[in-house]
């Protein structure tokens, strides 16, 4: 049921207090006074308690069980970095309060900020950005900033692989670049002879995942970057896969100019059934005068926000940031530290090949080889054999009550699922996971329509989602409506 | 051993042999160590760390509910318990985007009801289940508008919120998408001459506040009569102001943004709050962002899924209507439980109460000898002048632990000697009286 | 899964502070150090929280749905008040601090009691008893001190209705008296010719629930009390069903001597899986010297502990109470206030009588006549017609998601339900838990293996409890041990 | 119109309608009404109400951790964050007593699991699924020693909680069953020759502390040497304590109880704790309290059910093994989590971190000249005698941010000029000095 077939006119929820203030009259032109109050539901606190209690029974979630979604890194959200971030004193504060009110807020984001750019091997580093593909954005006007402030204006194109995550393309088309794609080589692995064809003086910028979206680390980084800073272009590192590489390397080193973080891939910070996120995007010393404004820096003992960058790209957000989320990647880091992070990308690692080598025994591994993070496999051969698609496969797996990996991408790879366990998974929930795997095999051969009218056990059958949006409902059909 | 990392030695051992290596180090092949230790600290346990944060934490000054009267697009308002309670359900809050839609109807139904109360707030067809933010809503619709009607001027009302219009030219200038600033009137409305003056061939849109960033209620018939068909008409708007004024899809507008913290959210010193974004039906393929939509499983029972999702990046890519990929759907919750729990009755109320506290305010002002800078009509917020000392006296009112109306110069500098206040329903008399004082 | 099939040797879930104190000899003798340490689990965070939120998931709970279970006033748990009660300032708190720095919850203790008072029409009170059997237990020791005191060594009885709640003589036989049940009349109330029966010089204390466990208000109570009072024994009030009587009349006014509340019924304080509750025992003026000691008194504007109660029966529990508990009992009498506690007595009231119609057509009500905040019904037509038992039913009725009332309690009917559907149920809830029910006993008619088989939705089936009970297993069998 | 109210005035019709009914009034047929309002206020909102709660709770004074120094029965550990956030879990809060184990798995496998981690902890065979406190149960097990053997007289050592002591003898007395205590020797255990003397043919048992009142472990192994056959000997322990303490049951100790507080729960004013109650296989008919067992479904899938209760009031009625019916089920959940989070390594860390820092308050003490007042091993709680002043001095302390050692004197009016020091794994050696300064 929704709520608006459980409201009943009438009924409250709420209490306001008494302000002890008498009406005024409403000076407001009467037409644009509202004549129909929305319909917004009218109920009581315990059907509001109740209804959120069961619709969140119906969620599958990372404290639920094992959710190996791969390039989302959904690793285990520690309750004490929630509770941290719930302290009123971070959360009842205006972005505007006067500077000598917030210091703790500003302190904790200028050392968030010293903290990740040591983690990035970069020079300098803005968190306004509020997700991902928010920071790719920004760091993409950073680059164009970067030409155009040299009065170079021909380098239309940004260079992105066919192995890249949309919002990589989508990014930089916002930013106004032409997209050039180019093909992964056999290995999954940036082509190089691909890159150079596709370099030259109107490129402005490539943007890669490393290790990439297949799980494998470019081992040709040192030659990518000189080649492309030889060609006078800028190399974006695209951070969603960064958890792989803590302790190990850091893509300043490699020789990335700019680079966004996922706080809530990496850093632990929980999706929320799909955000706030936080993608801080980090540059190289050069850069530093085109990140957003306002920059948060140390004045003495004192915290100040400065607005005054004059070659700055401006503001890709209100405000600073996504306060909130930062407080539990900075709690998270400062729990993990030097040596549990460095932990954090080796068990990581470890996880994701352990895996790979049982999945192995069930199917084929796109680019067999050791990887990171994760790995993407495909069931192109069972498809063919029984009809049975990942996608199948995917509904299946809710049924013994573990979330189904990311499907048909990286684009690249047919029928495939991108695995990423994660470093707070343990060796037996990586068993267990490849044993259902290996059942559900069995089923798709033995009765292949068993899997292709998965789920069963789930709150809901397999949804229609053709029709929905073929013919859209968008909302809540009240009765009376037309 | 750590308490967020599983593995024991042993186990380590087991899984190296059956990968087939000897170390961890054999995992990585090809990849540099350019690093041994980061220049910070080891991992702290959590009651060390606890001290430390909360310490931290009080480096910050927070002010009494009552005691706030500054707003500026971030508003402190009444929360009830349930809302932060039922919102922070971990079942909520662990879940990644609704991928495997069979298990997250949790997510889908609570998101579909959201974009149905936010079409009834707005009197819109459809609402997207999140933006980032009121000002990065904005900036997208604008770019939705120059999809739609492929000119490249928007028009903007200089009298909504400054970041709104920072940020939209972040997004515009790349696609060379002109924003070009609309002054505003003695009353505080948006001057229809300078409009008209401006609005041309290439002018994609007209983007006004309602009510505007100075509190001050346009008149969107008016606006609306002096636009040209073909326009894209983007009204900026305050959700709780909505209880109380005409929906702007009454007067004609195509795409209605604004930033939803006011319903349910703490104001996180910014962020997170949740921009919300809704159009018209006609409109809906050229629209950014995820949409939630209602369908039926192979046994016919109802249920949610995403919809829509080839405008997405991830389908789309390059040809996306936009790169969001995640968006703020937790905060899109809670505006749902606010929303639940105030219902049309108590939303009302607080936007009345909120007028109400607002015009004793301005009234104790006047009697005062301060004067509004606007004359137009207002609904809690409102701008009025002050002397040249204020700027110092606001940072001696935060000792006095009150937020007082913030100085415009701090957002305008060209706006010397005015402040903007705020009133909420949790603004007392008393506690007016007592800032007052200080007048 | 339990948490010890879980565990893994070596796995930790905690990290400790470093208190740089060095370690010290352990100085205890060789035999008494632990040789062998607990098998309890080891394990890592993530496997905690996903253990607790999936036992959670099993459960079923006021804020999932209804939970009309009799005499146990299963009424909405206002999340605000277990905010209130989280806060700091109350949970931290030793109990033997000194006292200028505990006045915050003398305070509310003190003005909780008054409150109390007012309620129940009673002169003094204590908050120490920590459940109502608890409460119970001091109320009677107070009558037993009561008689003593005046030298009345015979009075070695208490009289219980036979439709009393089991606590009620064990709590009597606890303070050492001997039970005598009397019959109820056919009406379902006091038969005054059996209690006449039963009083005399050696009668104690007539122990009442009113209204009773039938929801039926016992009519004759002024005649009740004036017989009791007649023959020199007390009046007891069992408060379990308080919530009918708010807003109309008080135990106090009715003559009881003592009464006990239930905090966690009349009060709106959570269950918590069967506790803790907390049980304040209130009392008329001539017996307030033998309240536990400690008191709370207020001296000038300083609240204070008093121990110095030379009649008092001593303590009945550690320290003052339950407080967290008594918090938000405090919570909610202020949130509903004198308008809103009369509100719930009548919406209570009216709430029962409207169930009670519906349910009338569906199965006999065992006292046919207007109720107060419960009333019990039968099964046992439709048992002697198809063997469908009242547990059937109960089983039943979980599968359509709500849950059973209490069974086979009064012990006076058979085959029946008692049903309180509390003043936070809407009718929609009620309507719908009347269509379930008539919904069952039509398939009770129809296919009563259905009904007797039940349950079949819920996460496990029908449970083997009297195997449970003759062949015991009181802990988890690890492996290895005998 | 309420928000814990749905009934709106057009339902309240149609149901009295429904009843046939004209008012509410006819509802109270032979109801005496005996008030029209309560002599308190008329109910409040959230927002005002929070801001006076608030201000009420700021009337205690919380002290840090670290800087606590009094235990007594009530301790300061550190409690993992996910102790109370998973035990907050609504559905777990807002559940009853197990009655419908089908629906109740969740309740009842954590109570299961509870039980069999006290077994661990105490070494004993069975434990019940909680009482109400330890001063309860160690009354509750006294009665259960009486129906075992059937005598009416129990020895207990006076160095155990005074508090357990007064309510054993509230509970015991309407039963005619005597308490009599036994002293302590300068050591601080119990006085053997005492004990033996007051030994006779109806004592039913005997009662000591592991550790004692006084932190004091006294020698479970002698103490049960010298006790005749069938005596009940009970033993009251700490359950932190036994993570470095043999389990009384190798003593021979056929009754374990005590107050669970110290296992993850806060100190709350001293409730709700818990009282745990374990015992041996062959007693279990007679032991009080609820029972979780094992079972499985008729598919044959494992479960948990409530068993034996029909040593229970709601069945056995005046003959049950006690009244208790509601208990503290919630708190044996918070005891069950922080087991499970602290393992067997993190208890005994907890302990052995406690040791060290009360034997180095006790060092420095001694350096300084203050005597330990019992030359007994103790673990982390320790008697030393102080000044006249001293009394005096710990309100002081207080007022300088110290909860400083008890004064004895407030407990046992017999005890003049000694304190009794706690230290557990949160105080710190700065802390301990800092408090050293005022010594
Ligand atoms: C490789 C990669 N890049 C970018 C993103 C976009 O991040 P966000 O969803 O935070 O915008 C993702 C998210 O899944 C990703 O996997
Ligand atoms: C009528 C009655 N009396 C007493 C009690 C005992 O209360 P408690 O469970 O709090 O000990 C109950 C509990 O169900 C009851 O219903």
């Amino acid at each position: 049921m929704t709520l608006f077939e459980l409201s009943k006119s009438g009924r409250i929820g709420y209490e306001l207090p008494n302000n002890n203030i008498e009406d005024f009259e409403i000076e407001i032109p009467e037409h644009l006074l509202r004549k129909k109050p929305p319909k917004l539901p009218e109920l009581n606190e315990v059907d509001i308690v109740r209804h959120y209690t069961n619709l969140a029974s119906k969620n599958y979630s990372v404290d639920v069980d094992f959710y190996p979604l791969g390039s989302c890194t959904m690793k285990y959200n520690p309750k004490f970095n929630e509770k941290m971030a719930s302290i009123d004193n971070f959360t009842l504060i205006h972005p505007y309060q006067p500077v000598e009110t917030v210091q703790g807020s500003l302190s904790l984001m200028y050392e968030l900020k010293n903290m990740l750019c040591e983690i990035t091997g970069m020079d300098d580093m803005t968190l306004q950005p509020a997700a991902g593909a928010h920071g790719e954005l920004t760091g993409i006007l950073i680059a164009k900033a970067y030409h155009l402030s040299k009065g170079d204006t021909k380098r239309i194109k940004a260079i992105v692989p066919d192995s890249a995550h949309g919002t990589n393309p989508a990014s930089a088309r916002m930013a106004g670049f032409e997209v050039v794609e180019i093909k992964s080589g056999p290995d999954g692995r940036v082509d190089l002879n691909e890159l150079e064809k596709a370099l030259g003086d109107d490129v402005a910028v490539l943007m890669l995942t490393n290790p990439n979206t297949l799980g494998l680390f470019e081992k040709d980084i040192d030659k990518i970057t000189e080649m492309v800073h030889k060609a006078g272009a800028l190399l974006y590192y695209d951070g969603a896969n960064l958890n792989a590489l803590l302790g190990r390397t850091r893509p300043g080193d490699m020789g990335f100019d700019i680079v966004h973080l996922n706080l809530h891939k990496t850093f632990s910070t929980p999706h929320g059934m799909g955000g706030p996120g936080s993608g801080p995007v980090g540059v190289k010393k050069h850069l530093a005068k085109f990140l957003p404004i306002p920059e948060i820096i140390k004045d003495g003992d004192v915290f100040k926000l400065n607005y005054n960058k004059p070659d700055s790209i401006g503001m890709v957000r209100s405000f600073y940031g996504n306060f909130s989320v930062m407080v539990r990647a900075y709690v998270y880091i400062k729990t993990m530290g030097n040596d549990g992070l460095k932990k954090v990308g080796h068990m990581a690692v470890l996880n994701a090949n352990y895996l790979r080598k049982k999945v192995e025994k069930i199917m084929p591994i796109a680019y067999p080889d050791i990887c990171m993070h994760e790995f993407v496999s495909t069931c192109e051969n069972l498809t063919k054999e029984t009809g049975v698609k990942a996608l199948d496969i995917a509904k299946r797996l809710l049924d013994y009550g573990v979330h189904a990996p990311t499907m048909y991408f990286p684009l690249i790879v047919h029928e495939d699922f991108m695995i990423e366990p994660t470093e707070t998974e343990s060796k037996d929930t990586l068993d267990n996971f490849a044993e259902i795997l290996k059942k559900i095999f069995e089923e798709a051969r033995q009765n292949p329509d068993l899997v292709k009218n998965a789920p069963y056990n789930t709150p809901v059958r397999r949804l229609d989602d053709v029709t929905a949006s073929r013919k859209p409902i968008f909302k809540f059909n009240f009765k009376g409506d037309k | 051993m750590h308490r967020y990392i599983p593995h024991t030695e042993e186990e380590i051992n087991e899984m190296l042999n059956e990968i087939g290596v000897k170390s961890l180090e054999d995992l990585y092949v090809g990849v540099p160590k350019t690093i041994d230790n980061y220049n910070f600290e080891n991992g702290k346990d959590e009651f060390t760390l606890k001290n430390e944060i909360i310490k931290l934490s009080q480096k910050n000054k927070i002010f009494k509910p009552e005691n706030i009267f500054m707003g500026a697009g971030i508003y402190f308002h009444h929360i009830p318990t349930i809302v932060e309670h039922l919102a922070n359900n971990q079942r909520f809050v662990t879940a990644y985007t609704p991928y495997q839609a069979e298990v997250s109807q949790g997510t889908l139904q609570a998101l579909f009801e959201y974009q149905t109360m936010m079409c009834e707030l707005t009197g819109m067809e459809v609402a997207n289940s999140s933006m980032y933010d009121g000002a990065t809503a904005l900036a997208e619709a604008m770019l939705m508008a120059v999809r739609i009607n492929n000119r490249h001027k928007i028009l903007v009302s200089k009298a909504i919120n400054p970041e709104y219009i920072k940020v939209s030219k972040t997004y515009c200038t790349p696609q060379n998408i002109e924003i070009e600033e609309i002054s505003w009137t003695d009353e505080g409305t948006i001057d229809l001459d300078d409009l008209k003056n401006k609005i041309d061939a290439d002018t994609s849109a007209v983007v006004v506040g309602y009510p505007n960033f100075f509190g001050v209620i346009e008149d969107l018939k008016l606006i609306k009569e002096n636009l040209p068909e073909k326009i894209i008409f983007i009204v900026v708007s305050e959700p709780i102001s909505l209880a109380l004024l005409e929906p702007p899809k009454t007067f004609g507008a195509d795409i209605v943004v604004g930033e939803g913290q006011s319903l349910g959210i703490t104001p996180n010193f910014g962020g997170p709050g949740i921009g919300f974004f809704t159009t018209l039906e006609k409109y809906v393929r050229k629209m950014p962002g995820r949409i939630i939509g209602e369908t039926k499983d192979i046994e016919g029972k109802k249920g949610y899924v995403m919809i829509l999702q080839t405008r997405e990046q991830h389908i789309r890519r390059a040809k996306a209507t936009s790169n969001i990929c995640s968006n703020h759907a937790l905060m899109a919750l809670y505006n749902a439980i606010y929303m639940a729990t105030m219902g049309p009755q108590g939303l009302k109320q607080v936007a009345l109460m909120s007028y109400n506290a607002a015009h004793y305010l301005s009234k104790k002002l006047e009697e005062k000898g301060y004067k509004r800078v606007f004359s137009g009509p207002f609904l809690n917020e409102f701008a009025f002048t002050v002397n040249e000392k204020y700027k110092e006296k606001w940072h001696e009112l935060a000792l006095n632990d009150f937020l007082g109306p913030i100085p415009l110069e701090f957002i305008y500098p060209e706006l010397k000697n005015i402040a903007l206040a705020c009133c909420t329903e949790v603004n007392t008399k008393e506690s007016i009286n007592a800032l007052l004082k200080n007048f």
